[in-house]
């Protein structure tokens, strides 16, 4: 083992987001600058960025006896995470600063998120997973809340808690059988254990299902997707904004850490539960996405179906199936970013736009944002020539390859029928004439509609030329595994 | 049957009982103080277990700390008991069937002897489990327990952020904004003369 | 200009326009968006001709313009394949869009949405044209979906129902079936053959022709007869064909030039084309080949049936289409790739002459669509009847006009046809003559000849719109020139273009190896090439063969019953109520879907939704199989109830479920 | 002599409590928090219970974050609730309906 001050240079980019998280909340308590709390969030995610690329290493890094490895898909998955915060950040300014909730409290929680999934996404044992997922939910739970005279917020945050603290007693539950049945919590040595010797396959079995459980909460999976609705509907759009984009990036990590650094001897077993939870979230997602009026409830039910794909590459259990799922990953968090963002960007103060009607005849207005809006729509749907339709092609790929045909045509079939509820959005945005009174505000944000345009050519650009992205990613994977 | 069976067997039998108390309860300070028993039995069955530091801890920042903020919470909400009392068994059958299940498939999974653990060599009488606790907490555990710090700052920061009202008529003064006083433009210099038009018009 | 740079410029020049007029529509104006998508559409126009003479060259090119990526051992570029399959089609889209696009000028002249309307026919130009020109299967489907995707928002134009959601999903869903049916069927070739460009998997066709899958256990099916099967049901949704037909003449809600260029020129034949494409694989698998020419023969006979009693003007024409793509399906199951596109050729001619010229006869009627308001329109608009009764000569194969020499093939071929089921089709495409010529004779002889009834309908009419009421009260007026321009201009073809074609497209080996034909197995096309002695010994053979006999029977009844006898029609409606009914409730389709998918929803959503809310299912009721999604939708919505313990539980009832499974 | 099935054995009796209260409390949210709390008090005698049959003192100190991390739930957990309280007047569970479908 190396001394213990290498093993903070490692870990540079946590501490020095800690230290701005501090920084924001002292400045909060001082200051209480609008302006300077925000300038300094951002500076702080993209001096986090800066440090993830100044300590990388190539090649997985162990610290802190084995709590913590930094690793190239860590890595990839930090910088994304920070650039995902960046934006969101941006895009929710005008919002927050409509509701007056652009404070240092929000913003530090906000930083304390991210702290949570990027010490999840290089968490190398049992507890510095449990602690960042914990970290992360906390964090988001009070964001969630934080719109304090909104019952819809309270409601929402209330559900989210109590499912949540179900999900991570799940979880933990799970652990607790592993870790009996392997007498270690970090995840090389649980591997280690259960490829020499299993004790009893039926308790790992259980234990899994635990621990799968736990998992698909964080992801949004059915049938443990119930929270996403109504959180995703409640919140406020800024947080919604927030809490369907990133974290989905921590959860993959998380994921990718239990199953295939910990559990991966166990591969057999999780591979049919992914699978379920896979089938049962493309079919719920994309059915109920049909019949809602919400654009955010609507999302939040896409999201659940894109969970489903992304569990299907993983469930493969091959490197092509885990690149394939990083790169789904990634794409959504890229798409999330564009229909989330643009709910948030398009609402005014005292009301959000967050009903299909709201869309109504936006290009009659708006032609450019509603271009955007009907890119990302249309790559979720997973249309050619956008990023959506290879991230889905990637996975089916991965799917076919290891044999499982079945579920690739199950997959096919229920994203033609997801394929509808998007391109109403489209059809709402240009055939139908705009209400009396427009819910559009058209503030001149003109730092969000920049990055809002870039967000959606980075959907197409990345559609018609996904090789780098797809080459980072399988790298990543293929450097990353032991 | 030995003594240390005895213990757990009573200890286990309250344990459940009171665990059963909490969520039956019709009023939640019953609810809120069988839980603390609850505590209190597992701290217990832990003591058995040798872990006699968390046992304490458990007493010390549960019983002392979460509970009384639960019951704190329970009482400071105006909550009509009569109102919750109604229809309360409604959902045993299907709740109970659930839970019931849950139990049998989890004792019969786990009830097995699957680990192939025995019980394990006794300590020596110098052991002590605060010190070994405490030697890894701050040694090979560090990263978590700083992990664990922010995590109960963030508990902090989102708690005020919550329910923190600030009131704009308080009367309480701000120590930051106090300190940050300094005499300019607070103390105005003014040059008084008896004779002042304006003065006479103010007395009118 | 290098050659493969004008390659580009085909698709390229069209989506310019398209992109052009869509985002600076503001900016260019009315004049300007029409000005710049002509001209692109013109530029494709030209390039193909030049392409053309460069293949008949005989220059033909197969390879990838870009690549897009490659992963593995699977790489997808964007290629073309120009050979003169290729060039045939890509000279008839452009040339219809080309008049379509002019014919626009004048047709929407007063429609707020102008420049969107023709930066969307553009850019259906260029997706039609990535379709035709692909190399690949990959590139074939995103043609494919794109022409899909800008149809529904085309369909969609005028589109402000309430009930909005549920009919799009209707046709949605139709097309989604046979997009299923096609993918799957990219799918096993992907799987098979490890490639989705066309060549390489043509020419491990052969190889694979012995080979079995068994898709229920014991029962193995040859590899190729399940792959041709699944990519002819994605011909089927897009070519409306029975029985995913019955999205087509609901798409007729949309403005007339979509119906011409869409509806019947350009999309609903790239199923036609797709099979031609596909015939080295479709040689292989006679049942296949039975089963495209049944299902053909069906269409081509039933759907004439259907045109024979309606009265919207449009859907006479739109029950002609898919009956006239049921002749093409014949012609392919017959083996004739070569009749099939030639007829796929002229039809494109011809109909669209047909669909705009309703245009112009609906315009001038003031937007009024009942063929039983109109007659003695020859009088007001007199270029419009002429071309009108020349498209209508030509669909029902008058000798000497190109449709007779098209139709005419097709009859022979499958009358030469062995295969299984060919009996079936030779008498249904012989009947459909007669079925054919009634129906358009009697279009043509109640919209333009007998008395003038409109001055009474609109009587009625007026009550209603009172808003409108002073253009009822003009008369039937003649269209301006940017409307009869093109359909001069597409008379000219329907005319001409089977005469001196005939020859070199059929039996000249035109196509050469575009098209394969396993002659031993198939010799329709070869034992007809043996009786072909010119064109013109063709026109004056067909005056003494039963479908020639049988077109003139047509016209002559539809003469008698609604020139001389009208009151017939009527009391034949009387006499033969049953029959009456059946075709008027379009063989039942609508309503069997209704019954059979709606009361599926209904019985299973009353299984589910017992515990929750009965009174709902009042709901479920009506629709089609879109009402089927939506209702399951709805049902889930319930489900989401919002008390938390219903989430618990279904968490919990998910680990439950999960252990009690895999431990 | 009690070997681990027993702590087992009761750990997921009090679990399966936990979920009861889960399920069959519909009318207060602070006794779903409490429940909440028993399959925590559960989970952590399963590692307790672990860490002495396998002599091993890591699960120990897995527990003493689980307590830690538990804590600081409950606070939060309680000033969600304040603050609902504040909006709508109640903690009744089958009170948080407007948010479905």
């Amino acid at each position: 083992m190396t001394s213990i001050s290498s093993d903070f240079v490692t870990a540079l980019p946590e501490i020095g987001l800690l230290a701005v998280a501090c920084v924001v909340l002292l400045v909060e308590a001082y200051n209480q600058s609008r302006a300077a709390v925000y300038l300094l969030t951002l500076t702080g995610l993209l001096l986090t960025a800066a440090l993830v690329v100044f300590t990388g290493a190539g090649v997985p890094v162990l610290a802190f006896n084995g709590l913590y490895v930094d690793d190239p898909m860590g890595e990839v998955l930090k910088l994304l995470t920070c650039f995902s915060a960046i934006a969101a950040v941006i895009y929710s300014r005008q919002f927050l600063t409509d509701r007056k909730m652009l404070s240092g409290d929000y913003l530090g929680l906000l930083l304390f998120a991210v702290l949570g999934m990027l010490v999840m996404i290089s968490a190398n044992h049992f507890l510095t997973l449990y602690l960042g997922l914990e970290l992360l939910s906390l964090a988001l739970y009070a964001m969630v809340a934080m719109e304090r005279d909104s019952a819809r917020a309270t409601e929402a945050a209330m559900k989210y808690f109590v499912l949540g603290a179900l999900a991570s007693g799940l979880l933990l539950y799970g652990m607790s059988l592993i870790y009996g049945l392997t007498g270690s919590l970090e995840l090389g040595k649980v591997a280690e254990a259960l490829h020499f010797n299993v004790k009893s396959e039926i308790v790992l079995a259980f234990g899994l299902v635990f621990i799968v459980a736990g998992l698909g909460f964080k992801l949004g999976a059915a049938p443990f997707h119930m929270w996403a609705p109504d959180v995703y509907h409640g919140a406020p759009a800024a947080v919604t904004l927030f809490v369907g984009t990133a974290p989905k990036l921590a959860a993959f990590a998380f994921a990718m850490r239990i199953l295939v650094d910990g559990l991966q001897p166990a591969h057999g077993d999780w591979q049919q539960m992914l699978a379920v939870m896979a089938v049962a979230s493309l079919a719920i997602g994309n059915i109920a996405a049909i019949a809602q009026t919400n654009i955010k409830r609507m999302l939040a039910y896409s999201t659940v179906s894109h969970m489903g794909f992304l569990l299907l590459g993983m469930m493969t259990g091959s490197l092509a199936g885990y690149s394939a799922a990083m790169f789904y990953a990634v794409t959504y968090v890229l798409m999330s970013l564009g229909g989330f963002g643009m709910v948030t960007y398009l609402s005014r103060t005292g009301a959000e736009a967050e009903n299909l009607d709201d869309f109504k005849g936006l290009n009659a207005h708006h032609p450019w944002l509603a271009a955007i809006m009907a890119m990302v729509m249309m790559s979720m749907a997973g249309l050619p020539p956008f990023v959506g339709f290879y991230a889905k092609l990637t996975v089916l790929q991965a799917l076919v390859g290891a044999g499982w045909i079945g579920l690739a045509v199950v997959a096919v079939l229920f994203s033609l029928i997801g394929a509808f509820f998007y391109l109403r959005v489209v059809w709402l945005m240009y055939f139908d004439t705009p209400p009396a009174e427009s819910p559009v505000y058209g503030q001149h944000a003109g730092d969000a509609v920049m990055l809002l345009s870039v967000n959606g050519l980075a959907i197409l650009l990345l559609g018609i030329l996904p090789q780098t992205l797809l080459t980072l990613c399988a790298l990543a994977v293929q450097m990353s595994l032991r | 049957m030995d003594f240390a069976s005895l213990v757990f067997y009573f200890l286990a039998a309250i344990l459940l009982l009171a665990g059963l108390r909490v969520v039956t309860a019709k009023n939640p300070v019953h609810s809120a103080l069988a839980l603390v028993l609850t505590f209190f039995t597992a701290a217990g069955l832990w003591i058995l277990l040798e872990a006699e530091f968390l046992a304490i801890a458990l007493i010390l920042v549960y019983v002392g700390a979460v509970m009384v903020l639960f019951i704190f919470v329970v009482m400071m909400l105006d909550i009509n008991i009569e109102e919750m009392r109604k229809g309360f068994w409604d959902h045993l059958p299907l709740a109970g069937l659930v839970a019931g299940l849950m139990a049998v498939e989890m004792v019969m999974v786990l009830g097995g002897d699957r680990f192939g653990l025995s019980a394990p060599t006794a300590k020596p009488a110098s052991y002590s489990n605060t010190r070994e606790l405490g030697l890894l907490l701050y040694t090979d555990y560090v990263y978590a327990f700083e992990l664990a710090a922010v995590i109960l700052l963030v508990a902090i920061v989102a708690a005020i952020a919550l329910t923190l009202r600030r009131n704009p008529n308080r009367k309480n003064i701000d120590p930051g904004w106090q300190s940050r006083q300094t005499a300019k433009g607070h103390i105005r210099m003014v040059n008084l003369k008896p004779q002042h038009p304006e003065y006479k018009e103010a007395d009118e | 200009m290098d050659i493969k740079t004008l390659y580009l410029v085909v698709p390229m020049a069209p989506l310019a326009g398209a992109v052009v007029a869509g985002l600076f529509g503001k900016l260019i104006g009315r004049t300007g968006a029409h000005l710049v998508t002509i001209l692109g559409v013109l530029v494709a126009f030209l390039a193909s001709l030049l392409i053309f003479q460069d293949v008949l060259a005989g220059h033909t090119f197969n390879g990838a313009i870009y690549t897009w990526l490659t992963s593995g051992n699977l790489s997808l570029e964007i290629g073309f394949l120009i050979d003169r399959l290729t060039v045939v089609m890509m000279l008839v889209v452009t040339f219809v869009s080309l008049m379509v696009h002019i014919y626009t000028i004048g047709y929407m002249a007063d429609d707020p949405g102008y420049q969107r309307f023709f930066s969307y026919i553009a850019l259906f130009t260029f997706s039609m044209l990535m379709l035709v020109m692909s190399n690949n299967f990959l590139q074939l489907f995103f043609g494919w979906e794109a022409v899909g995707l800008v149809s529904y928002l085309l369909i969609g134009f005028w589109f402000t129902r309430e009930s909005a959601i549920y009919a799009n999903l209707k046709a949605f869903m139709v097309n989604r079936v046979g997009d299923f049916g096609f993918l799957l069927g990219i799918a096993l070739i992907m799987a098979w053959f490890g490639s989705l460009d066309y060549q390489q998997v043509f020419q491990m066709a052969p190889q694979m022709a012995g080979h079995t899958i068994s898709l229920i256990d014991g029962h193995p099916w040859s590899l190729l007869t399940v792959i041709c099967v699944l990519l002819f049901i994605g011909a089927m949704g897009k070519s409306a064909q029975f029985p995913l037909h019955v999205w087509l003449p609901d798409s007729m809600e949309g403005p007339t030039p979509i119906s011409a260029l869409i509806h019947a020129a350009t999309m609903v034949t790239a199923g036609i084309f797709m099979v031609a494409r596909m015939s080295p694989l479709f040689e292989l698998s006679d049942t296949s080949l039975s089963f495209v020419m049944i299902i053909g023969a069906i269409t081509a006979l039933f759907m004439g049936f259907l045109g024979m009693i309606q009265n919207d003007i449009k859907r006479v024409i739109a029950y002609s289409t898919l009956s006239q793509l049921g002749y093409m399906t014949v012609a392919l199951g017959a083996s004739a790739y070569s009749a099939a596109i030639f007829h796929l050729m002229t039809h494109a001619f011809f109909k669209a002459l047909l669909f705009l010229g309703a245009g112009s006869v609906i315009m001038g009627m003031h937007h009024d669509q009942d063929i039983r308001n109109m007659g003695g329109l020859k009088k007001y608009m007199p270029i419009t009847w002429l071309t009108m009764l020349i498209g209508s000569l030509a669909l029902i194969g008058t000798p000497g006009f190109s449709g007779f020499y098209s139709k005419d093939s097709i009859i022979e071929a499958v009358q030469a046809s062995h295969l299984w089921g060919s009996g079936f089709a030779a008498f249904a495409v012989t009947a459909s003559v007669f079925v054919t010529a009634f129906y358009s004779f009697r279009l043509y002889f109640l919209v333009f000849h007998g008395k003038e009834r409109f001055h009474n309908a609109h009587a009625e009419h007026d009550h209603g719109e009172e808003g409108d009421s002073q253009g009822h009260h003009g008369a039937p007026h003649e269209s301006p020139w940017v409307v009869t321009v093109p359909l001069v201009l597409l008379a000219i073809p329907s005319i001409y273009a089977g005469w001196p074609y005939i020859e070199p497209m059929l039996y000249g080996g035109f196509f050469g190896s575009a098209i394969y034909i396993d002659a031993l197995a198939h010799p329709a096309m070869a034992e007809l090439g043996a009786e072909f002695h010119g064109p013109a010994a063709m026109a004056l053979s067909a005056l003494t063969t039963l479908p020639f006999w049988l077109a003139v029977a047509g016209v002559a009844t539809a003469y008698y019953l609604y020139m001389v006898r009208k009151d017939l029609p009527e009391k034949i409606k009387e006499k033969a109520g049953i029959v009456y009914a059946i075709l008027d409730d379009k063989y039942g389709f609508d309503r069997f879907n209704d019954w059979f998918f709606a009361g599926g929803a209904r019985l299973l959503g009353g299984k589910l939704w017992r515990w929750g809310d009965v009174a709902a299912i009042d709901g479920v009721l009506v629709n089609g199989s879109a009402r089927l999604v939506g209702q399951i939708a709805r049902i889930s919505r319930y489900l989401q109830s919002g008390y938390i313990y219903h989430y618990a539980f279904a968490m919990i009832i998910g680990v439950a479920l999960l252990a009690t499974w895999f431990v | 002599m009690i070997g681990v099935n027993h702590y087992l054995i009761l750990g997921s009796i009090l679990f399966a409590i936990g979920v009861l209260g889960i399920f069959l409390n519909r009318k207060n949210l602070i006794v779903l928090l409490m429940a909440i709390e028993l399959m925590l008090l559960a989970v952590n005698l399963n590692f307790i219970a672990f860490s002495h049959f396998l002599n091993d003192t890591a699960g120990q100190v897995f527990v003493f974050f689980i307590l830690t991390v538990a804590a600081a739930e409950s606070a939060i957990g309680l000033a969600i609730l304040v603050v609902l309280f504040r909006n709508t007047r109640s903690i009744n569970v089958q009170d948080l309906d407007k948010l479905k479908g």
